[in-house]
């Protein structure tokens, strides 16, 4: 299903601790969304110095209700433009386009999925571990945060997943550490044959080393910093290996943003591998 | 050439609704409209065809391609700037032969007129590529990107000197099976001494103008954003140096047909580029925040030239330069300027 | 100059509160903060002195004055671009004399650190201009307008042109009784090289950058909307090309002092010049959005160093050119980023 | 008095035929200003990829009420700042600068004055009107407009005035045609001393004209592009001829926007007069 561009509207836009739950009528998107899929939102109109569109992923989305189809994702302030989105009230246009971006792949038998969320990034885990569910997997969170303002969906994390695991840098909640602290345990305890992950870089990294410390399969949904949201400009690559072994510098808003944790060149994150398919050749 | 411009005046070309001609001439090739993407801000097409058809465009002018794949430069590669941006690619791409596969075919049975652009770190690679896409289907034109390091000349760049600029047209007009533009940088002390050198040289057209050289620093991490330092500026930011390019150029050359690009958001941008003396303009940046560009700029364009009761396309080519009307309105205040 | 450093150490020009001393020096010349004017967009201080005291510029640079009086060029004489604007105002001034009478006193009473900007058709005139402005009380530093049309080379800019530009320098620097900026434009192929021209000819320091050659047509009128067809680019649009600029020519020749400008808007834009290699920063366009432009970003600025725990302005300047520190955030998101 | 620049806010933004009537909060300003001040509004916020302020002369300005003073300005939708203005609602926050400009000069002696406004050029006249009758003055209004939804004014016109000639170039109310077309009458009529008029600078040539035509004084108040409305840029400018006969490039931000009619080179606007101080010599 093809991504299309939306006149949406605002319906609301909450504050939720640290963060903003906005949730925008979007007709055509919501019907098509999967979990782990993102929404492209232009900034400011037509007027405004700040030309590129803002990548969130889709926490929720529903395509029935008096709005039509609605899309809702979670933000925070970060620069000019969240600023600007978090400025914005039910009625506001909002251009969005989506969905977009590879989704989650799902597993064909019933399995069981550990999801880890880090801050905001645990948005789009919620759709996944329904979907998850769905199949008949066991779903267990754990969900780590700087501080509990940026723990989000916890409770909702508790009420459709088998157990929860909190960790808090200042250990305002759950315990105190990291996400990567506590994981190894979840997956002893609960046997887990999979992992989901969704949030910083660094984080990510942790768990699919974790994973693959266990032998057992992630998939991680990146964030790279993205100009056109649809694969057109080469902006936003990673290097991945694939299937055949090489090493491309793929996009992450098409190829990605959810790769295969062991598909990752982590240590080569921010650079060009030697290795990579046409890597430059220093001329001497 | 009179092939290609019957079989492109099959209807769903959408010739001229309302009456109004759209198409436009580029060295002698018929183009439907003069609404063209612009390279590497479409890839190859196959994107955007998510959002319309490629073959409504007035042509699809594909991502620089090389010889080799290129794994471009590490990231991050673009940086948000005041009504503009920055990127850094560095050429990212599959290698001509993974084109003349997989994009190039695809782009040919969708009947888009397609202008490929090409790319090259010498004279000699510039040559192959022009060779290996001598008369393949559904290639239009060649848009010859000398926005490039010259290896032979520690790393200087073709399109900032005019010598090194037209031994590469040169050398690539006589293999080509299609009309060559030659891409200019704007990046130059005299932008009409480069585009007279590449003219002389046999380039059919010249496309006008490529990013300008800028960088920009984060004051949080106090270093560079980009990761090559350096990278090209785009997006409406420059509009105004683009359209000064093209007008000086025209003015000097009215006879050389011009691709104009350079922060055309709009249907009214692109009628600036028009009336600057481009007969055709490319859409770039501002597909990255509305796929729907082009689309919308064909629209707003059409819909411009009816308000001015312009019924031909032409009529508008380099009518800047021309004396003013006498119906020009008098005064700031146009509503009330008949007082 | 120990003198005027002295007499400028008094408190009124707020050396620096909060413990953070924002005071540069160029060329030796001791300054209490890094925030000017811009020539051109500040005329004589007057009109300014109306919002804030001058004397809490770090130094106010003058609308570039030429022998005779002029009448610059007919209006229009503005248009508003995305995120800038284009001028052609054809140096309007009343001339070295009554700037001698009228303004550089009033700014010298004031105890205003005065940047004087001197433009010429000729050497010859520059020199004049120089001559009459020795030693005049007031008088900080020469900001050398290169960006004017040479008479006698057909008219050809001298800042264009490393010869020229480094003539009308080296003639002006002998007469010259205070340090002598040389003002370069963007619009060359090799900013470097006119750079290295114009301080091997003498100059004390670069400011960098003037506007770049843009244009707008007014898709009403269908004519260019300024009188005099082109004009200079300005603001925020082209700062990433200003500060691309002033990175090369710190790269190449960090020991020479530079007055970075193009597009700053607030302290963050100045930091960012400062980063690139500038020692001190011109606040030229932001000036007509809001007349207190340089008195916010002097407080911009300083708040951002204090963010940063810098104590010491110097600590800032090129300071993008050092290897990364190791305390830079990971990942796009840093309020997690820890995580 | 020197101009402030303030972060004002709007009161009240309402349709008014054609035009737009701006209330703004700001305090500082009101205090000080004089018929014929105008403001200079910032458009679009600090994200905004306009940079330029947009100039409106003072309809009028109170100094009481809640907001302490507030500033009321007239403007028609002209392109994209005006727009934005115009969607600019009660509560959201205005940088304006002002009072800006030369403001009219009023005589000493009790006179009888011909007020002419075109379209909103009407607005700046009101102040002035009851300045004059404060000085004894008796005074007439001329308006005239495209058509009668860019009338502004005429029931304040007829009530403070001793007559009011109207015209519309349809018709639509008055007599149709220009305000040249009665201004003549008017002045023989009301024997009127001096002719003040605002409006499209065609207008104010025609006025002008006919002043000098019957050996009275007039001023206009022009309306020029203007980039930085304070007096530093040197956009504004118009040929401008001084007590001592030599022409200069006015600055009619500063100098203007209300000069003599009489002083104003009107033969010459949009140009540089052969005989202007410092006009280019051609090089050959
Ligand atoms: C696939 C994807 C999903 C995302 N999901 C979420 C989410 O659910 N919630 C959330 O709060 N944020 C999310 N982000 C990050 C979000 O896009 C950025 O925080 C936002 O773009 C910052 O914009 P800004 O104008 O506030 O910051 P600025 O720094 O002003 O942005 C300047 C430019 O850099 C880009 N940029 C800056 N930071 C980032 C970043 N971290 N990632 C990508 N681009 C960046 C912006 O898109 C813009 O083009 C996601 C990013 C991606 C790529
Ligand atoms: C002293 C003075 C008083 C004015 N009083 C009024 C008033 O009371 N009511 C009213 O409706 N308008 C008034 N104007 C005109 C008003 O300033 C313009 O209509 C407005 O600036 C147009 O801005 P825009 O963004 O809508 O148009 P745009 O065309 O987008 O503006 C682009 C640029 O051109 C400038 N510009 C465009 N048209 C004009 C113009 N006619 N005059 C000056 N600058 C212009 C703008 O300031 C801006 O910098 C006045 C102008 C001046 C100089
Ligand atoms: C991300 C990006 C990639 C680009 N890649 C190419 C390229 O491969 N070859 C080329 O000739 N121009 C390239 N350009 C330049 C554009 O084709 C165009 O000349 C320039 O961006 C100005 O137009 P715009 O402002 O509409 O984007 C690129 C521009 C951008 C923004
Ligand atoms: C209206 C206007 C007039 C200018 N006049 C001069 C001038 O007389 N001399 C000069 O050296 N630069 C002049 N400049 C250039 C500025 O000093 C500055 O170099 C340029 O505008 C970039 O800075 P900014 O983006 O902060 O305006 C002028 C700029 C503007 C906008
Ligand atoms: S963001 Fe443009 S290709 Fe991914
Ligand atoms: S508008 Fe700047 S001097 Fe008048």
């Amino acid at each position: 299903m093809p991504p299309v561009q939306v006149k949406g509207e605002v319906v609301s836009n909450k504050m939720l601790g640290a963060y903003h739950h906005m949730t925008v009528a979007a007709p055509g998107i919501a019907e098509q969304v999967r979990p782990g899929n993102f929404v492209a939102v232009g900034i400011g109109g037509a007027e405004s110095s700040m030309l590129l569109r803002r990548a969130f992923s889709i926490y929720t989305a529903s395509d029935r209700g008096v709005y039509g189809g609605t899309v809702e994702f979670v933000f925070a302030v970060h620069g000019k433009g969240t600023e600007w989105l978090a400025r914005q009230r039910a009625g506001d246009p909002l251009d969005v386009v989506g969905p977009l971006g590879r989704p989650f792949r799902l597993p064909k038998e019933p399995l069981t999925a550990t999801l880890v969320g880090g801050g905001y990034g645990t948005a789009p885990l919620f759709s996944l571990a329904e979907a998850l569910r769905g199949k008949g997997c066991r779903v267990d969170f754990v969900l780590g945060a700087a501080t509990t303002d940026r723990l989000f969906g916890l409770l909702e994390a508790k009420r459709i997943s088998s157990s929860v695991a909190v960790t808090t840098d200042d250990g305002s909640t759950g315990e105190r550490g990291r996400v990567s602290d506590v994981l190894p345990s979840v997956i002893e305890r609960t046997r887990s044959d999979i992992v989901y992950a969704c949030g910083p870089m660094g984080m990510l990294r942790a768990v699919a080393d974790i994973a693959a410390a266990h032998g057992m399969p992630s998939q991680v949904a990146v964030e790279e910093s993205m100009a056109c949201g649809i694969g057109v400009c080469m902006t936003c690559v990673l290097p991945v290996r694939g299937e055949d072994g090489v090493t491309r510098m793929a996009r992450s808003c098409v190829e990605g943003p959810v790769f295969m944790g062991d598909a990752l060149r982590w240590e080569a994150l921010g650079t060009v591998p030697a290795d990579c398919l046409g890597a430059p050749v220093e001329v001497h | 050439m009179s092939e290609t411009v019957t079989t492109l005046r099959v209807p769903r070309q959408d010739p001229a609704p309302l009456g109004i001609d759209l198409s436009t001439r580029l060295a002698g090739v018929y183009f439907p409209n003069p609404v063209f993407t612009a390279s590497g801000c479409a890839a190859a097409g196959q994107e955007l065809g998510q959002f319309f058809d490629v073959a409504k465009l007035g042509a699809m002018v594909t991502k620089s391609i090389m010889l080799e794949p290129r794994s471009g430069r590490a990231t991050p590669r673009m940086a948000e700037t005041p009504s503009g941006m920055l990127n850094s690619i560095g050429l990212q791409g599959p290698g001509i032969e993974v084109f003349l596969q997989r994009d190039l075919p695809w782009l040919a049975e969708r009947g888009a007129r397609t202008v490929v652009s090409i790319a090259g770190s010498s004279v000699e690679e510039y040559v192959k590529l022009a060779q290996r896409l001598r008369g393949k289907p559904g290639l239009t034109m060649l848009e010859v990107n000398i926005s490039c390091p010259n290896v032979e000349d520690r790393g200087k760049v073709f399109a900032c000197d005019a010598r090194a600029a037209s031994d590469v047209i040169d050398a690539v007009r006589r293999v080509s099976s299609v009309p060559v533009f030659a891409k200019l940088s704007p990046d130059v002390t005299d932008i009409v001494a480069i585009a007279r050198s590449v003219v002389d040289a046999g380039a059919s057209g010249l496309s006008m103008v490529n990013t300008l050289l800028g960088m920009a620093i984060d004051t949080k991490t106090m270093r560079p954003v980009l990761a090559g330092v350096t990278g090209g500026l785009s997006g409406p930011a420059i509009r105004p140096v683009a359209v000064r390019c093209v007008w000086q150029v025209h003015q000097a050359m009215p006879e050389v047909p011009i691709l104009g690009m350079g922060g055309i958001r709009c249907g009214n941008d692109a009628l600036e580029f028009l009336l600057a003396g481009a007969s055709a303009v490319s859409v770039g940046t501002a597909v990255f925040g509305d796929p729907m560009a082009p689309m919308r700029i064909i629209d707003e364009l059409r819909a411009a030239l009816a308000e001015r009761g312009i019924t031909d396309l032409a009529d508008v080519v380099g009518r800047a330069h021309r004396p003013p009307e006498p119906y020009v309105p008098e005064g700031p205040d146009p509503e009330v300027a008949d007082q």
